[in-house]
């Protein structure tokens, strides 16, 4: 019974207390902008799901975004494992690559958006891009790396029973390196969330970040807060989500782990 | 493997030859008219600019600032991710406990935070620093905790069957295994730092290269705004020679690194 | 020269200066504080001016609230909106004021020759940039629009950055782009033509841009405040009659290219930010669904 | 070498009680244990086979306190094993991935001995000693990588001799070495024994080996796992590859065991199943 | 079980020539082959014994084209070996680490199989029957994790066995297992190669195995290595458990080969150096 319970217990503790805190801390806080927790939750239900459902801001600017979302990160898994398997399979292509994928990885998302704007145009497409560069640095350098690091006596096996490139890359490059691919993809998603915010903070019209960057710029601070928090649970959602695929995915691999660990 | 020749080029020029293939493709997009030079300067236009910029005290100034803030910002994110996320990725407790509040946090987007960083440290560099940490921290920190799980079953039972102590087996089992993960998130966080601190300054008006780029955007100058652009860019790649370089040394036993014996 | 004045090191027989921290944004409208502190003014009001760059407002009001800057430069309308929401702000002077000259603002709606856009009724069913939704630009753009007599509810009012639109507007992206110097001119330079004077043909008077404080500071620091006061009043004057000086200054903040400099137009500066001014831009905002119910803005000025 | 002695006594007693293992990971269940129970007397060295997949590695797991029970108890000097004990050195089986890949030879050799808190002048001393007497005297500073695969077994017995426990639990410690290196580990092990008085439990497979080093050997069945027997060594305490491979009693115990082993894997759980072709002595008797 | 016959001939010559192999990674270069010239012909199976560290691995991973050689030629066939050659199958010594985790033990020998481009149905049945042999028809679906130390090891050679090569190359891949289950796949080897006509070199350090096994011995002196001595095994084609290990020729070549392992291990690098106690007969000339 307590056993059922544990992990719920467990996920909601530490929340728990951390909200009892700010309650606690900004309930007689007359600062403009760290308002009462009170009155921020007190906005959210107001601000995000007004009546009739189909017309709140919920279905009109969160739902877009995290489609947005989704489509982005999964253009950047793609790409990012497709690319950094063949990056950390070749040495040379490596070392042709990394200096101009370090370049563009150092530079800021908003300088990169007028660009991208005068090649994609100001909708959907330019958005999804943003998210897509921004969530596949994690996934490319994990995948990379992850590559890099597989047992070579695996390698050794898979060559010389003559595996054929797709085999490889299939049967022993993604799953050997799935382990680090999936922290990569976990990175992912929450710079995902963030992208999406930024993306829409230049040349939108809707969405979750464009409505919290309004609040923000018509100082409805309350209503900035209660975004926030959207954005903190639309992470955790998705990463529950991903929990659920990654014990899935990486069953062997914990397994494999906590199976010397007792076997259970 | 197809031929000596490929073999025997080192890296750096495969390198060089990646650089110089932008460049040309970055000369060749507003040569054709693909768009308007006004808007998208060729390369030549952006390095000639940047010539210019090299030689005022300005940019120099405003380089140091900018690498001050990254270098504290990354310090402390790297020094906070590392610990906590050894204490947590050991502790499975302390794992499931944190993990949903981790989750929650992970995606609010440093830039959301402006108002209460300047109302809490004004618009100086405290500000700018409070965004920067709290975005590559979490880098690390997902690193740190995913390396700390990778830990080789049979090492750590070697380790605890000597009873080793806590603090030995972290040094000697847990550390060495998460340190290619933990190689990985400094990789990301220094760009990520590198990245907020450029915002901030953008943003929020701390001293820097991003405020320097501010300027030029707002002022219409635009090669001189990708000019400092691509400084960022080009700091990106030397920070990560510098990761390259350090992982060679820490890592020489990874298998990645020791690769196949010649 | 990075924004920043070198402090007064030696009081030159005038005693100790004030220290004084003012929020700017490095755009043509604040160039007079620069030509100001460049003269002195406010070294005889007794004030040592730092002037801090940032990019907007997002900065700049949680700034001066938390005491962090003294003073700031905002656009009048985010100051309405951040009043409304309960922030005790108090504006001190003008900053920037359209020139009220049709053809010869700092701020117009551009569009391509070949759009099929040439007056303000063409914008009907459009897609316009600005910069700001809910703010100053769409106000302004939708009260032409209704003037001319089309529908202002059929614009399409998308954000961009100001830097961003003169491509935008040249790569199709957007149809039209409501701009202000010296991108206009930029855009202008690029082929763009401007299809209505939005500021002017609004309100002659409009007050686009303001100096203020917290209302805080107003009461524990009045002196300091009349001498800033005294001051900008000095400088905008100054400003206003000195339009070379002020294309002068501009380099040493900014890095606009010379020949954008020299054809673009300035804003028209005046020491007065008459409240009549203020609540016609609320009155405004309020036609135009800024806000639910016209604003009180007398609780804006001292 | 004088030994930093931790506790006054060497050598503590093992007992095993009604032990049980069941795996419960992933897929159905595996009973890996049924029930083992036997005791090794303090300072005695016992041999475990038993056919492949018995348990063998699992019985020492649990006896080493790396993996829980799932139901019984294994005490060792009375104290009930919940953890690792102090004064045990295990060599695992999978000796490849114990040794530190980060360190030297000499370093993985020497980190146990750091944390015991042996002084670094004697542990120099102890390093040298235990990987010469491995016949590793000469890659000290080669990484484990850079070793074969017996050589890499070679650093871990020399790890677990240099720690000088009390208890030694060694699993298959010799599979990868040739004979003549074999031979010598093996009066490796006997001499440390006989010098520290340890305890050693010793799984093998080779038949010869555990007879030649144990004075007890214990035969697993095959899973789930029961003793199938005990059988006493009586070829008294001085051994010698020569003389004691050639004693006629080692023959007889060698046709017995690998009697036993076959009947084993043949499924047989108890002696009445084995089906042995010659007369049983029952365990202990015969000395 | 048909087999699907890539190459019309079964087995292929294995020629080395002035092998050497320097090791040039991190600290001094070791020298791990000074030189070996020695051949295999097409069909014949020969086992490799030499002292723990000599080069055999090396030499092996050589032989499979999965390390470049530093000087010298190896060919299959008579072209030259560039990379690991089609028709062969290797088992590596550390068995454990090359079966791949994330896959079942079934699909570990599958794969091989249908990278070849075996019919689904024929692999079912291939796969099965190999499993059958090592004795693990029980354990298809369990995660090579989920096994004994011997039960990986038996999987990587059902995969090899599975995959029926014109070339077999195996690194003592019987070290992990028990006496009983050794024989057996001793004796599976043995048939596999008289059925299939396969080339086998085969490493151990088991020196009844290597003379029980193969037709010829090679016996490696130390590193830096070169051939001590290539010994023909007269034994006949027949062979069996008891009657082979019971022939008076095994007992005297297993002396003779035991002798020059000892020798190697000494350092000797040629049979005069080796000092064999007993007369010494060419290898070769006995048959
Ligand atoms: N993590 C696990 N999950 C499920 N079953 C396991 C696990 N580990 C071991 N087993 C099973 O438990 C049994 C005993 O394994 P163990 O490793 O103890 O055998 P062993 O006697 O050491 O064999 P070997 O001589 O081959 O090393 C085996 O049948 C094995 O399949
Ligand atoms: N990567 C390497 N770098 C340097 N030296 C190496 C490397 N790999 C092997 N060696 C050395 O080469 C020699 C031969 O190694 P090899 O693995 O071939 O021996 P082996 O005959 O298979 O021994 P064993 O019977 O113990 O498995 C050893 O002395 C070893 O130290
Ligand atoms: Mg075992
Ligand atoms: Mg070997």
């Amino acid at each position: 019974m307590t056993r059922a319970w544990r992990p719920i217990l467990l996920a909601t503790g530490l929340p728990a207390v951390l909200l009892g805190l700010w309650w606690a801390l900004t309930a007689e806080s007359t600062s403009f902008f760290n308002p009462p927790l009170a009155r921020i939750l007190a906005q959210f239900r107001q601000t995000w799901f007004t009546q009739p459902f189909g017309e709140s801001l919920f279905v009109h600017d969160v739902l877009p975004s995290v489609a947005r979302l989704l489509a982005g990160y999964l253009v950047a898994l793609a790409i990012g494992v497709g690319l950094g398997v063949a990056i950390g399979s070749s040495r040379a292509l490596r070392a042709y690559c990394e200096p101009v994928l370090e370049f563009f990885r150092a530079i800021p998302p908003p300088v990169m958006v007028p660009i991208l704007m005068l090649f994609l145009g100001i909708g959907t497409p330019m958005r999804v891009f943003v998210i897509a560069t921004g969530c596949l640095w994690p996934i490319l350098l994990n995948t990379i790396e992850g590559v890099r690091g597989i047992d070579p006596v695996l390698r050794d096996t898979a060559r010389a029973y003559r595996l054929g490139r797709r085999s490889m890359v299939r049967h022993l490059v993604v799953r050997g390196a799935s382990p680090q691919i999936v922290t990569g993809a976990r990175q992912a998603l929450s710079i995902g969330i963030i992208l999406m915010v930024i993306s829409e903070m230049f040349t939108a019209r809707d969405g979750l970040g464009f409505t919290v960057v309004s609040f923000q710029r018509s100082f409805a601070i309350p209503e900035m807060w209660s975004g926030v928090i959207i954005l903190g649970l639309i992470g955790v959602l998705l990463s529950l989500v991903f929990r659920a695929v990654t014990e899935a995915v990486l069953a062997w691999y914990l397994g494999y782990r906590s199976a010397q660990r007792g076997g259970a | 493997m197809t031929s000596r020749v490929r073999r025997r080029l080192p890296g750096w020029a495969w390198g060089l030859a990646g650089v110089a293939t932008l460049l040309a493709v970055l000369e060749a997009v507003p040569r054709a008219g693909v768009v308007d030079r006004r808007f998208l300067p060729t390369s030549s236009d952006i390095l000639g600019t940047l010539v210019h910029r090299l030689g005022s005290g300005e940019f120099w100034t405003a380089l140091g600032q900018t690498l001050t803030t990254w270098g504290a910002g990354l310090g402390i994110a790297l020094t906070a991710g590392v610990a906590l996320g050894v204490v947590i990725g050991m502790a499975p407790f302390l794992r499931a406990a944190t993990a949903s509040t981790i989750e929650f946090l992970r995606p609010v987007p440093s830039v959301a935070l402006i108002p209460v960083a300047v109302l809490l440290f004004g618009t100086g560099r405290a500000s700018t620093l409070l965004l920067v940490v709290y975005a590559s921290f979490w880098q690390v920190l997902v690193q740190v905790l995913s390396g700390v799980q990778d830990v080789d079953p049979v090492a750590s039972d070697t380790a605890r069957s000597y009873r080793f102590s806590l603090w030995a087996r972290v040094r000697t089992v847990i550390w060495p295994t998460t340190l290619p993960y933990a190689m990985t998130g400094l990789r990301l966080a220094a760009s990520v730092a590198l990245i907020l601190t450029v915002t901030g300054e953008l943003l929020i008006g701390t001293p820097g290269l991003g405020l320097l780029i501010s300027r030029a955007q707002s002022s219409g100058a635009v090669a001189s705004m990708y000019a400092l652009v691509v400084v960022t860019g080009l700091l990106g790649v030397a920070l990560n020679l510098l990761a390259r370089a350090v992982e060679a040394r820490a890592l020489f036993w990874h298998p990645s690194i020791r690769g196949e014996a010649p | 020269q990075n924004g920043s004045t070198p402090t007064a090191q030696e009081g030159e027989g005038s005693g100790a200066l004030t220290p004084v921290s003012v929020g700017v944004i490095p755009i043509v409208d604040v160039a007079p504080i620069y030509l100001g502190v460049e003269q002195g003014f406010f070294e005889e009001e007794g004030l040592d001016v730092t002037l801090e760059l940032a990019q907007g407002g997002a900065a700049i009001v949680p700034a001066v609230m938390s005491g962090q800057y003294q003073f700031g430069f905002s656009n009048t309308t985010s100051l309405i909106l951040a009043s409304e929401q309960g922030l005790g702000i108090t504006i001190l002077t003008a900053g920037a004021i359209s020139t009220g000259e049709v053809g010869a603002d700092f701020g117009g709606v551009v569009a391509m020759p070949d759009s099929g856009i040439a007056t303000a009724a063409d914008l009907a069913g459009k897609t316009v940039a600005v910069n700001t939704l809910k703010n100053i630009g769409d106000t302004t753009v939708r009260a032409v629009v209704d003037q001319a007599g089309a529908d202002p509810d059929s614009v399409t009012f998308v954000e961009m950055g100001f830097p961003d639109m003169p491509a935008a507007v040249a790569g199709g992206q957007v149809d039209a782009a409501w701009i202000v110097e010296p991108h206009l001119t930029r855009a202008i330079q690029a082929g763009a033509q401007v299809v209505s004077w939005n500021f002017a043909e609004s309100d002659p008077d409009l007050l686009v841009g303001v100096y203020f404080t917290s209302q805080q500071r107003v009461a524990d620091d009045p002196e300091m405040v009349a001498a800033f006061t005294a001051a900008m009043r000095k400088s905008l004057d100054y400003g206003q009659s000195n339009p070379d000086a002020i294309r002068a200054v501009l380099d040493t903040y900014t890095e606009i290219d010379p020949a954008v400099k020299e054809a673009m137009s300035l804003p028209h500066w005046a020491p007065d930010a008459e409240a009549g001014a203020i609540q016609r831009l609320a009155d405004l905002g309020a036609r135009y669904g800024m806000f639910d119910s016209p604003p009180d803005t007398s609780k804006l000025l001292p | 070498m004088t030994s930093p002695a931790t506790t006054p006594e060497h050598g503590a007693r093992l007992d095993v009680r009604g032990l049980r293992k069941v795996y419960t990971g992933r897929g159905e269940p595996v009973e890996a244990i049924a029930e083992l129970t036997f005791e090794v007397k303090a300072g005695e060295l016992v041999c475990v086979v038993g056919p492949s997949g018995a348990g063998k590695t699992t019985l020492l797991r649990c006896m080493a306190g790396l993996m829980p029970a799932t139901s019984g108890a294994i005490t060792l000097g009375g104290a009930p094993i919940s953890g690792p004990p102090p004064g045990m050195a295990v060599v695992l089986q999978e000796y490849g991935r114990s040794l530190f890949p980060w360190m030297s030879v000499a370093q993985n050799v020497d980190l146990p001995l750091r944390e015991k808190g042996v002084r670094r002048a004697e542990r120099r001393t102890k390093v040298s000693e235990a990987l010469a007497a491995v016949g590793l005297g000469d890659v000290h500073d080669a990484y484990p990588w850079q070793l074969s695969g017996g050589m890499q077994q070679r650093v871990a017995i020399a790890r677990a001799a240099a720690y000088e426990p009390q208890v030694l639990l060694m699993d298959e410690p010799f599979a990868a070495v040739d004979a003549q290196t074999r031979f010598e580990l093996e009066d490796l092990v006997r001499s440390l024994w006989r010098r520290l008085g340890v305890t050693v439990v010793f799984v093998t497979h080779d038949i010869d080996e555990a007879i030649y080093l144990g004075e007890r050997v214990l035969v697993l069945s095959a899973r789930p796992t029961v003793v199938l027997e005990d059988v006493s060594v009586g070829l008294g305490a001085e051994r010698d590859q020569l003389t004691t491979r050639a004693d006629p009693e080692f023959a007889r115990l060698r046709t017995h065991v690998y009697e036993l082993v076959q009947a084993a894997k043949r499924g047989a759980r108890t002696l009445a199943d084995a089906h042995l072709t010659h007369p049983v002595r029952i365990g202990g008797e015969a000395r």
